[in-house]
């Protein structure tokens, strides 16, 4: 990598992320005034996966996720003020209040859907991935999901059919190590996740999943390798959740988390690493304080708009339903 | 457009819906275990492989949850998958993805994306189809908005609707009745639709308004033919419809008849033919002349030896004698019996039927 | 026996018939997902893991087909398991298990083997839950032979079916309602048992019959208490039981007061609202004084905005208003407003809940 | 093997295969009476895996099966009276009529169930084995399950819950190569099933199954690790079915199978195995000539009393349905 596509993909990837933790501050600061009246799965901690994934793919490429999707809404390129109005119930959400935080969608950007139920949109990514093979477009299919959604069999079958076919499909698997308050350990046997989709035919890739730098080294290979047509790509990446598993806080107080473990990983800061490397690079400084005032007043923005928004009406839904 | 029919049997109905509708439009997409193998699903796929390519007609693994999951990403990204599975109990392992996502795909994204999708389904009976092998889930995914749901019971319906369920851009449950399957009808040559929210009068008739699915609607046109010469006039109403169920054709008749029976293939707790009831009842109360009638399964799982099917199915001769004695006719059982008893075996569909499935 | 009672919540007393079945019989385990963490599932299994040891409380991975059929094997040899669901729309992972197998074990081996298993569930509703965290499924599971279904809306009732359905050696299919499990309620501190197939006369009226279902029996109650000063008296029904339904309880009813009106938590075609109305039609019809009336939720998924789930859910207001006009009494509307509009916010099961869950 | 227990092993493995052959035989034979009125998925050519695995068990060790059930309940003990019964339908039956073919049971041999959709077994299985273990039982619980099942992501979940807590389910996988009219490749791609299992933490073993020997050997191993607490066993056996899927006859006009593929594993019948070795030994020819007469007139009798049977009651049924 030459020195200035680096700097110039570490500012990019670090504002991405720092875009994402603002947001996501400002979903849990905000969080108290009930306004917002949906389940909220922040993603603070996790967001180098996000950005790292979504910086390899082009907006032809579509991604879906799951049940924790603001991150991947975001570094994909969905709409920031639909995605408030959403949570606030509002009509101009990006499924018009009917969905929440929980569920997303911005088609422009190629974030085909997100929804809550575990595991429910990994088949779908690999359908994607086959619509695209039949009409001939050369589309890669990302789905992030959790390493406890990897317990779910349709994870398994998709995989299988994803590989039987070898399909452009990209599986993020991002271990984070617990599936709300239950650890890992407590759900799976000790052998890793990546093994079991290496056994079923997938190309595994790793990556410290709070570099983003690596995650989209490793990314980028992945979609190379699927646009070549190279069989399906599992990608696991470890990192850690910051906040409660649903809702604004932190629940530490619970103790179903090791403090060592918390503050071990908290050390690992994805935001904080690349912004090391920024300020280690002329005018980083500049560029991180920049980026702070732009997202803080894009944030301001956004929500001010998304309370803005207009009350969605009931007389509406009937005509969502069937086409 | 329509003159040219022929004699097909409800297997080759739906084998030509399916070569129509892939020949039509390039999106359509078949595939189910089995759909491209020597039996073909009861020869409703047989040679469709050959004919529109490995791409387009696929077998697949056995993994109901992650394969209709797979089948709605395809729907939703510009193809219009088929999907097939040989027992409608099968679906109980995909019930998630149905319900869950084909459903609530489009109005959970308020209207952004739709999904088209058929889901062929077929129930079996008899010849030992046994607990796991012969239900008759139609109730199970007529309670879900979102879904559509047919059970056409003859060949042209079958062709007709089939095509219309591809057609549509939602997904569609379309159940077939293993036992129709080998019914001949006739059934024009060139592709048609029928709608997928419309009942049929099969027969007119003033005494009573029998609202029958799919393979009770063939017993009900036997009792109904057998019981006009014992003075009691049936009118038979084919509903096909089951999700929306078409009230406004069965209301009318009701206010014609003031007799309410309906027939289902199912358990009768908790199934469709209850809905009927309900909705006759609050809308057409006062059309009402005397209490309104359910002839369904026992609430009992589907019994495998043939000795314990024989009562299990209500028949045309069950279906007789409950409708006389419902509408309080003095009928000697000897005359229902001369014209009703079935002289095949009653677990086969057809005299030449000898297994294994 | 049961003299010491004391006010609490419906979650508490929940909890408390898990523990005194874990302390009666050593083959009862629980295990569910997040059934040891720090919120025991809304506090309904705190303590237990602590209590009863891991061998016997138990969390499970992300696997509900599995698990179930895991349960299963588990009841048929010897065990006794409780399995918890945070929320019901995830038991559509677990169909085939639950439909094929757990309803079905015992009939399909003729008796041999029982399976003694209880499956808690748990309907969302309000603050965000939308279209697949809200669904009231009750339906799907009402129309399996095999299965027993209940939907307790008291703590009282909560405690004394929970524990019936634990000590009975049927796969029973326990259904709570989240904004049920902070109501407080006189429950006994000692054991006991409330009949799995039993509904109950909440309150005794002579204008019209309603049966509710789960949490729509407290609004239900609500709704009398204002019409009772209006000049109409209902007689409230809390059916309890979903299958069987206790059709003697409901049809004595009907017979008393001439008028049936259902209100469920679920939506309203294919619902089991439709079927105490068909029922109660074929064997009270001449009891029938006007047409029945439904009143449950629109056809619709739930919508998770506070703006749409305000008119999705019938609160006591909109229920007043439908029997009012049901029951074509001149009541003024503003009578109705003064006394049933819901002051608290819509959305939240009580006034101090602020999410996230 | 000492020479002794190796030719009394021989005789039993061979004994045990030989009944199962004939008594299916006898049911292809009689099936165009139209009195089996009922699918039937007939084990012929699959006969080793069975009685080598059931060989390895004790009567109070269990076992679950699906659709191609009659080896593994013939093997295990189950009763063939009962059996035949079952199949025509008859009150005698295993399942009194109520299930036919595709139900098998025989609480007292142990074998405790099998049902037709496919994969429903697999984690009733690891559930047994759970209570098993925490009522202190010391009972091996063995799943016979096909390649096309393996498919199935109750399979998956299966297996992860029951390495999890290191239960003593034996998976015995016999790939027959096949479901129904598909072809393995056509469904799974090219990586070994066992190898998935073994990702998943099984411990994995292989046998010919077409062996008997083999297989029982395998199976002896893998029970007494079992016992011994170790993590759960997936053996795999390749093996091939002879006759149709289902129903009596051979479909092979059918061209779905090469006739190479089908006259190679013909040739390595495993019944004919074991009478090779049989013959070279003193007195094999009359144990085998000697089996063939008992078995033949234990069947004729067998088929006589289920013929004979009685005609179950409707009016019974609503009685088995709770209890
Ligand atoms: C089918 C299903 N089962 C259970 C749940 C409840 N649930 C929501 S999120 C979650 C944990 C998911 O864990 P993981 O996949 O690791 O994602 P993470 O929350 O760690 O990002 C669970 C169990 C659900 N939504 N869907
Ligand atoms: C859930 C389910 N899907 C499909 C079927 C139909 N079916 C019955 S047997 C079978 C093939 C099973 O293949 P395999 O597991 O390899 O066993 P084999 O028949 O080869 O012994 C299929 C697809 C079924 N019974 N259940
Ligand atoms: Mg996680
Ligand atoms: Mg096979």
């Amino acid at each position: 990598m030459n020195k200035a596509l680096s700097t110039s993909r570490i500012k990019s990837l670090y504002r991405v992320m720092l875009r994402i933790r603002r947001v996501e501050e400002s979903i849990a600061e905000r969080y108290a005034a009930q306004e917002m009246r949906c389940p909220v799965h922040l993603s603070i901690g996790q967001e180098a996966i996000a950005a790292g994934v979504c910086a390899a793919l082009t907006q032809q490429d579509g991604v879906f996720s799951g049940h924790r999707a603001h991150a991947h809404y975001l570094a994909k390129g969905g709409d920031l003020t639909a995605m408030l109005a959403e949570i606030y119930g509002k009509a101009e959400g990006c499924c018009k209040g009917i969905g929440g935080s929980m569920h997303m969608i911005d088609l422009a950007a190629g974030f085909l859907g997100a929804v809550p139920i575990v595991g429910a949109t990994v088949p779908l990514a690999v359908g994607a991935a086959w619509a695209a093979r039949l009409r001939g477009e050369n589309k890669v299919i990302t789905v992030f999901l959790g390493d406890g959604t990897f317990e779910e069999g349709v994870v398994y079958e998709s995989i299988n059919f994803a590989v039987l076919h070898r399909l452009p499909v990209l599986f993020v698997c991002e271990n984070n190590l617990y599936a709300c308050y239950t650890r890992l350990s407590t759900r799976q046997p000790e052998r890793p996740i990546h093994g079991v989709a290496a056994a079923c035919g997938c190309n595994v890739m790793l990556a410290d999943g709070n570099d983003a730098l690596a995650v989209y080294d490793v990314a980028s290979r992945a979609v190379a390798d699927l646009r070549s047509g190279n069989q399906p790509v599992f990608l696991e990446c470890a990192t850690y959740r910051w906040r409660e598993h649903c809702g604004p806080n932190n629940d530490d107080d619970l103790g179903y988390r090791p403090a060592a473990e918390v503050a071990k990983w908290q050390a690992f800061c994805p935001i904080n690493q690349l912004a090391t490397l920024l300020n280690a690079r002329p005018e980083g400084q500049d560029f991180i304080t920049h980026s702070e005032q732009e997202i803080s007043k894009e944030i301001n923005d956004a929500f001010t708009a998304a309370l803005a928004g207009s009350i969605p009406q009931q007389a509406d839904l009937p005509g969502y339903l069937y086409a | 457009m329509l003159e040219t029919t022929r004699q097909i049997t409800q297997a080759e109905a739906i084998r030509e819906a399916l070569e129509q509708a892939m020949d039509e439009d390039e999106r359509v997409i078949l595939i189910g275990e089995g759909v491209p193998d020597p039996k073909g699903v009861f020869g409703t796929t047989s040679g469709l492989q050959e004919r529109f390519g490995t791409a387009r007609v696929f077998d697949m693994p056995l993994a109901e949850n992650g394969m209709t999951g797979i089948c709605i990403g395809a729907a939703i990204s510009g193809l219009r998958p088929v999907m097939v599975h040989q027992r409608i109990d099968f679906t109980l392992l995909c019930m998630d993805q149905l319900i869950n996502n084909a459903a609530k795909w489009r109005y959970m994204f308020a209207g952004q994306v739709n999904v088209p999708l058929v889901i062929r389904v077929i129930v079996g009976r008899g010849w030992g189809q046994g607990p796991q092998h012969a239900q008759s889930l139609q109730a199970l995914f007529a309670h879900v908005p979102g879904l559509k749901v047919v059970m056409p019971s003859s060949g042209y319906d079958a062709k007709g609707m089939l095509l219309a369920a591809i057609r549509d851009d939602n997904p569609v449950i379309f159940i077939e009745h293993r036992w129709l399957h080998g019914i001949t009808d006739e059934v024009p040559t060139l592709p048609y639709t029928v709608a997928l929210n419309k009942a049929m009068l099969r027969r007119p008739g003033k005494d009573a308004t029998v609202v029958a699915f799919s393979f009770m609607v063939i017993e009900t046109l036997l009792v109904a033919k057998a019981l006009v010469d014992l003075g009691i006039d049936l009118e038979v109403i084919d509903a096909r419809a089951v999700r929306p169920l078409d009230m406004t054709t069965i209301i009318e008749s009701v206010q014609r008849t003031g007799v309410l029976i309906v027939a289902d293939t199912a358990w009768k707790t908790g199934g469709i033919a209850g809905e009927v009831v309900a909705a006759v009842a609050e809308a057409a109360f006062n059309s009402l002349r005397q209490p309104p009638l359910r002839i369904a399964l026992p609430d009992l799982p589907a019994p495998t030896s043939h000795h314990l099917s024989k009562d299990y199915y209500p028949d045309a001769l069950h279906l007789a004698r409950a409708i006389v004695s419902h509408l309080n006719v003095a009928v000697a059982d000897i005359e229902l019996v001369n014209r009703l008893h079935r002289s095949t075996p009653h677990d086969v569909p057809q005299r030449e039927f000898c297994g294994p499935f």
